[in-house]
């Protein structure tokens, strides 16, 4: 089932995959054949009937029905081919089979929620079983966003307010690349995933574990995990430069400069309320386009994040 | 030499006030040629920031959020105020009344009004890029344009302004073929560039007022939540796809339909050959233009609409690609046995055939459904329109520019120059856009800012082909303005043209004919009628000296 | 073709045309307010729009003289009005057939609903 | 003879038929336009109507159906003193001709003044567009999107009942001034054309609207 991939084609790592190429390159073939006739044919007849010296009339035949109806059915007959095959495929696209399981799908700016039945959770990391069809119900939470994996040649809009169903299977275990491909604004262009396709018996435990998460851990260690799943990283730098949002080297306790004039100490309380209330009160100089993290985070993560800006301060 | 001493249209009155009030199509369409290609340098400039911003996987120039305007405004500024007005309002308004035989178009004072009307737009275009610009992308998609900050209002408004002066325009050429003709110009002896200005008129009739109301709700939603388009009001943001690709399809046709014209003209006549299949090329604008109606919806295939809906429109577009084949046919056909000149104009006409030839394969691919949900998004789409768009309608405009030229102005440019740049231009052309459809079936989402190490080297070829693309454009600039001061004077027509506005002196006078010209021979009668001199000369003398002493004076 | 007078060959339609033209919009103005507060259910939509139609069709066939005009210009009117239907019905096919595969994908939607309530932690 | 007609043919047609022809064809074009552009509004009522056929029943119920019935009534008078006018032009009574257009200009000031006390009450009770809609007690999903469709339909509707009359003084000015006769009165028809289409218009708003929800 799997192709290595070509020169312009990623590796094909989902049953859809093979049926995609497979259209793409007969219209590939077609085409090139056709364009050679049209387009070298006529280059031929540049070269072929230059103009040579003093002008002459030319054959003054300007009709040849047998041939204009062969050029107009040829193509016909193709497109009405390409037609058919690529909505054959499209509506196997969208008709999940039956034993699918479903993975909730939620968008935002500029990150992607997974909810699974058990609920257990990831964020920008989709974990799914390889050989298992996996279908994804998903939403957005402000614009529109669109969920595409290159290799499963898979692709389908994220609407606010509404849902929209896709399916795919993956036919080979490894990581693959989740990008958004409806522009959603300034981190549009960070707003990436991974798909990891597991053995069975590792999606499991996965499942398992993602209902106990953070249990055990240190709040730092809990917090450092936090921020990549929860993507902060997207826009909070740990180095020290700005990104969209302000970095979080020694931000903790730190007197910031507000865009309303005011300036802010940033303590736990400041923290909280910019996790879950990100338009109150803006660093000076950075957009206000920070998402609220109401409902995505619960209390003891949030005390792990506070922990670990904490350890930022002092691990210089 | 014949026209430095008389009086034409150029110097038939002096002063700012002669041109700025103006009644004459043909200073209205030099008014236009400035503004426009003023608006085509900005929107190029803006191209090479993006390519240059593209060069590396992280920031090179500007941040994010600049680069979020750039393309925005790059998109907004060519389709808008380049392309869709380009070859109608520039050639179609000087060419059209020479080409039919008639002294202006049916309502000279709207035509005016159409160039105001244009440059009060592209003032409020102007306007929202000092005043917090735009990163909406050209489309506007909500909810994204309700929400985000920045002068969406002003720009949106400044589009539906233009859609005016789009109207004025089509509303002009319709009623000036239907009513305008030369006494025996019948509809089938009217030039293909007429039939192309037809068809694209009647599109701007009909799409235009949908793309008016669509801005019109956006305004209304952004500015009072009227809950159409916005989710959080209850509306659906898939309706304004529909909205707007119901004036955007057609639109792609507003743009290519005049460039196709245009080619059929010069390919007849730089091959000195009647061109085929004339009804079938000329019917086929018009089916083009109804059909055109018929598939908006193939822009929509991953967003979320009825699949059912998608399997019509799919279906619908296949129908609607097969006559712009058949024109790529009968205009091979029209070279075979021809007597083919490879002058610039001709040589652009080239480089068109097989840009669009390419640009329309790739069409097919994304017509077809489960491929385009791969390819959707992606630089593959991004190569495709650039492939219709600038290989279609630019390398249209550019023929028809180089062709017509010596009217325009009554003088020749440097033809090596122009050669030269026509090669270059294709060869950066297609190392820009080439290398994209690669970097799209391979996954590369567009309006990226930054983008993972793999698509790199693909990346930098494309920036490197678009500097190629720039030098062109550099060398055409200087080569053109210098004609206009040290061009050789243009005999009447130095084609060998049979269309009348080549029997009008170079450059026109100011009524366009010093007699109403009366039509006997075809636009294309290459078989019976050659150009010596300026005058025709007929394969067979019979009655024909009468027309000859009407037509060819 | 010869006419002296270039208006001439306008009709001068007779008064009664134009009064019964008039009478008939008001009595039919006045039967589809009637119609209305019956129930037919889907059909009092089908009445009100035929009736609108067939007055319509009055203004533009005699105020408008398109009954005595140039027939190329009733074309253009029908032209836009078939474009019209083509707007309506391809985005009402979307719109109505949304939840032809997915039962989730279809119905109206509620203002500032707000989708997945049960959050994961 | 071609003194006669120098004053209002324009130097680039060849009589005045052809002039008259084209003037016609183009507004014929341009009502074209304002056709396709209010198409979009139909096609934003359809939409949500299908989706909450319920809710417009129980909003329209807070229209007055007796004031849209006037109105109704009101611009079909218009339309029909504008034919009028027309007609008393080819038969060269320019003195009834400008009456009948006054006439007009007043049946549209009484739309206006119609709509004016329509949409107070409805501003009064909240019943406005979108976010600004503040009335409880409609029952169905999303009501603010019936008022939205209301007040933009309406809307657009009424500036062009106002362009409209603009157009109509215009050319009762020049009717006053005695520039149009059984020879040459196109403008006025063409600003009939134009005033028909809005009348046009209202006659689907109306049932759309104000009867079945």
């Amino acid at each position: 089932m799997n192709s290595p991939g070509s020169f312009y084609l990623p590796a094909a790592s989902s049953t859809m995959a093979p049926e995609v190429d497979a259209l793409l390159q007969f219209i590939v073939v077609a085409s090139s054949i056709l364009f050679a006739i049209v387009v070298f044919g006529s280059f031929y007849f540049a070269v072929r009937y230059r103009r040579r010296k003093g002008s002459t009339f030319t054959d003054g035949k300007d009709h040849n029905v047998r041939l204009e109806i062969v050029w107009t059915v040829i193509p016909s007959i193709l497109a009405f081919i390409v037609f058919f095959w690529g909505f054959n495929s499209y509506l196997k696209m969208n008709i999940a089979p039956a034993n699918a399981i479903e993975v909730k799908t939620t968008a935002q700016k500029w990150f992607w929620q997974f909810t699974y039945a058990n609920g257990a959770g990831s964020t920008n990391e989709l974990v799914v079983p390889v050989g298992v069809p996996v279908k994804l119900l998903m939403s957005s939470k402000d614009v529109i966003h669109s969920f595409y994996v290159p290799n499963f040649r898979m692709k389908m809009d994220v609407l606010p307010n509404r849902y929209s169903l896709t399916w795919f299977e993956a036919t080979q275990t490894g990581e693959y690349d989740l990008f958004c491909t409806e522009f959603c604004g300034t981190g549009h262009s960070s707003m990436l995933g991974k798909i990891k396709v597991v053995s069975d018996t590792e999606f499991r435990d996965f499942l398992n574990a993602g209902s106990a998460l953070g249990t055990g851990q240190a709040p730092e260690a809990f917090g450092a995990d936090l921020y990549k799943s929860k993507a902060c990283f997207t826009c909070h730098t740990t180095d020290g430069t700005p990104g969209t949002g302000p970095t979080f080297k020694g931000v903790f306790s730190r007197s910031e400069a507000m865009s309303d004039g005011s300036t802010q100490l940033v303590d736990e309380n400041y923290i909280r309320e910019s996790i879950l209330n990100p338009q109150a009160k803006i660093v000076s100089g950075f957009q206000p386009v920070m998402p609220t993290y109401q409902g995505i985070i619960n209390n003891t993560e949030i005390d792990a994040l506070v922990a670990y800006l904490k350890s930022l301060n002092t691990g210089q | 030499m014949n026209t430095s001493s008389e009086s034409n249209y150029l110097n038939a009155s002096r002063g700012w006030k002669s041109w700025l009030f103006t009644l004459d199509h043909k200073r209205i369409a030099i008014l236009y040629f400035f503004a426009i290609m003023f608006f085509f340098f900005v929107g190029g400039v803006l191209a090479l920031l993006i390519r240059t911003e593209l060069l590396s996987p992280k920031q090179v120039l500007v941040g994010a959020e600049t680069y979020n305007q750039l393309f925005t405004l790059h998109g907004a500024i060519m389709i808008f105020l380049f392309i869709i007005p380009g070859i109608p309002a520039i050639l179609g308004n000087f060419v059209l009344p020479l080409m039919i035989g008639a002294k202006d178009v049916a309502f000279p004072r709207l035509n005016l009004a159409s160039w105001y009307v244009y440059m009060l737009g592209s003032l409020f275009a102007l306007y929202s890029i000092v005043t917090g610009s735009v990163d909406t992308g050209w489309t506007f998609y909500t909810p994204y344009s309700t929400t985000t900050s920045g002068s969406v209002i002003s720009m949106t408004l400044g589009v539906f302004i233009l859609g005016f002066s789009s109207i004025f325009t089509g509303l002009n050429f319709i009623v000036t073929i239907h009513k305008l003709r030369a006494p025996g110009m019948t509809w089938y002896k009217m030039p293909l560039f007429a039939w192309g200005a037809y068809a694209t008129s009647v599109i701007q009739i009909l799409a235009t007022p949908v793309l008016g109301i669509t801005m019109i709700l956006l305004i209304l939603e952004r500015a009072f939540g009227i809950g159409i388009f916005d989710p959080a009001m209850g509306g659906d943001p898939v309706l304004y796809q529909h909205f707007f690709w119901f004036y955007s399809h057609p639109a792609v046709y507003i743009m290519i339909l005049p460039a196709m014209g245009i080619i059929s003209e010069v390919i007849s006549v730089f091959s000195h050959k009647k061109i085929f299949g004339y009804k079938a090329i000329a019917f086929s604008s018009l089916g083009i233009a109804l059909v055109s109606f018929l598939v908006w919806g193939h822009h929509m295939f991953t967003s979320g609409q009825s699949e059912l809906a998608a399997m019509i429109f799919s279906f619908l577009t296949f129908l609607v690609g097969i006559p712009s084949g058949i024109k790529m046919f009968n205009w091979m056909a029209t070279m075979y046995k021809g007597s083919v000149s490879l002058e610039s104009p001709m040589l652009y006409a080239m480089s068109f055939l097989f840009l669009f030839g390419i640009g329309g394969f790739t069409g097919i691919m994304l017509g077809a459904l489960s491929v385009d949900v791969h390819l959707h998004d992606t630089y593959f789409v991004v190569a495709h329109f650039h492939y219709v768009m600038m290989g279609g309608t630019v390398m249209g405009f550019l023929a028809g520019l180089h062709y017509w030229w010596p009217k325009m102005w009554g003088r020749m440019y440097n033809e090596a120059w122009a050669r030269i740049t026509a090669v270059i231009i294709f060869i950066g052309f297609n190392l820009t856009f080439f290398t994209q459809f690669i970097l799209g079936t391979k996954g590369m989402p567009r309006r990226y800012y930054t983008y993972m190490d793999q698509y790199q080297p693909l990346h930098a070829f494309s920036s490197v082909g678009s500097y190629i693309i720039g030098l062109g454009f550099t060398i055409m600039a200087v080569y053109l303005i210098h004609s206009l001061f040290r061009g050789k004077a243009a005999v009447k027509n130095p084609w060998g043209a049979l269309t009348l506005e080549w029997t009008t002196s170079s450059p026109p006078v100011e009524h366009n004919f010093e007699l109403q010209p009366v039509v006997v021979d075809g636009p294309y009668d290459y078989d019976r009628i050659r150009i010596e001199n300026d005058q025709r000369i007929y394969k067979e003398v019979k009655m024909k000296s009468e027309t000859e002493t009407k037509v060819g004076l | 073709m010869t006419q002296h007078n270039p208006q001439s060959t306008n009709h001068v339609l007779p008064l009664k045309v134009y009064f019964a033209v008039g009478a008939a919009l008001f009595v039919l103005t006045a039967i589809t307010v009637g119609v209305s507060f019956i129930q037919f259910g889907a059909f009092n939509m089908v009445i009100a729009l035929l009736i609108a139609a067939v007055k319509a069709t009055l203004v533009a066939l005699f105020f408008m003289h398109l009954f005595y005009d140039n027939k190329f210009f009733g074309a253009i009117l029908s032209i836009s009005l078939l474009f019209v239907a083509v707007f309506i019905i391809l985005t009402m096919y979307d719109t109505e057939k949304r939840a032809a595969i997915y039962q989730e994908k279809g119905g109206p939607i509620q203002k500032e609903a707000v989708i997945y309530q049960e959050k994961a932690p | 003879m071609s003194n006669t007609q120098a004053a209002y043919l324009a130097h680039h047609f060849s009589d005045a038929e052809q002039q008259r022809e084209s003037a016609k064809l183009g507004m014929w074009i341009f009502l074209v336009t304002e056709i396709l552009l209010f198409s979009g509004l139909f096609v934003f009522y359809a939409v949500f109507r299908a989706w909450n056929p319920d809710m417009f029943i129980n909003a329209h119920r807070f229209l007055d159906v007796r004031l849209g019935a006037l109105n109704t009534i009101v611009l079909i008078s218009s339309s029909l003193t504008v034919a009028l006018a027309i007609r008393s032009l080819q038969l060269n009574d320019q003195k009834n001709a400008g009456r009948l257009l006054l006439t007009t200009i007043l049946l549209a000031s009484v739309f206006l003044v119609v709509k004016y006390f329509e949409y107070s009450h409805k501003i009064h009770l909240g019943l406005l567009p979108g976010k600004y809609f503040s009335f409880q007690g409609i029952e169905g999903t999303n009501p603010h999107v019936f008022f939205s469709v209301y007040f933009v339909i309406t809307g657009l509707h009424g500036l062009h009942v106002i362009a409209g009359m603009l157009v109509i003084s215009w050319v009762l000015l020049r009717t006053w001034q005695g520039e149009f006769s059984s020879e040459y009165y196109t403008p006025v028809e063409n600003a009939g054309l134009y005033w028909h289409l809005v009348d046009l218009i209202w006659i689907f708003v109306f049932p759309l609207l104000y009867l079945v929800g």
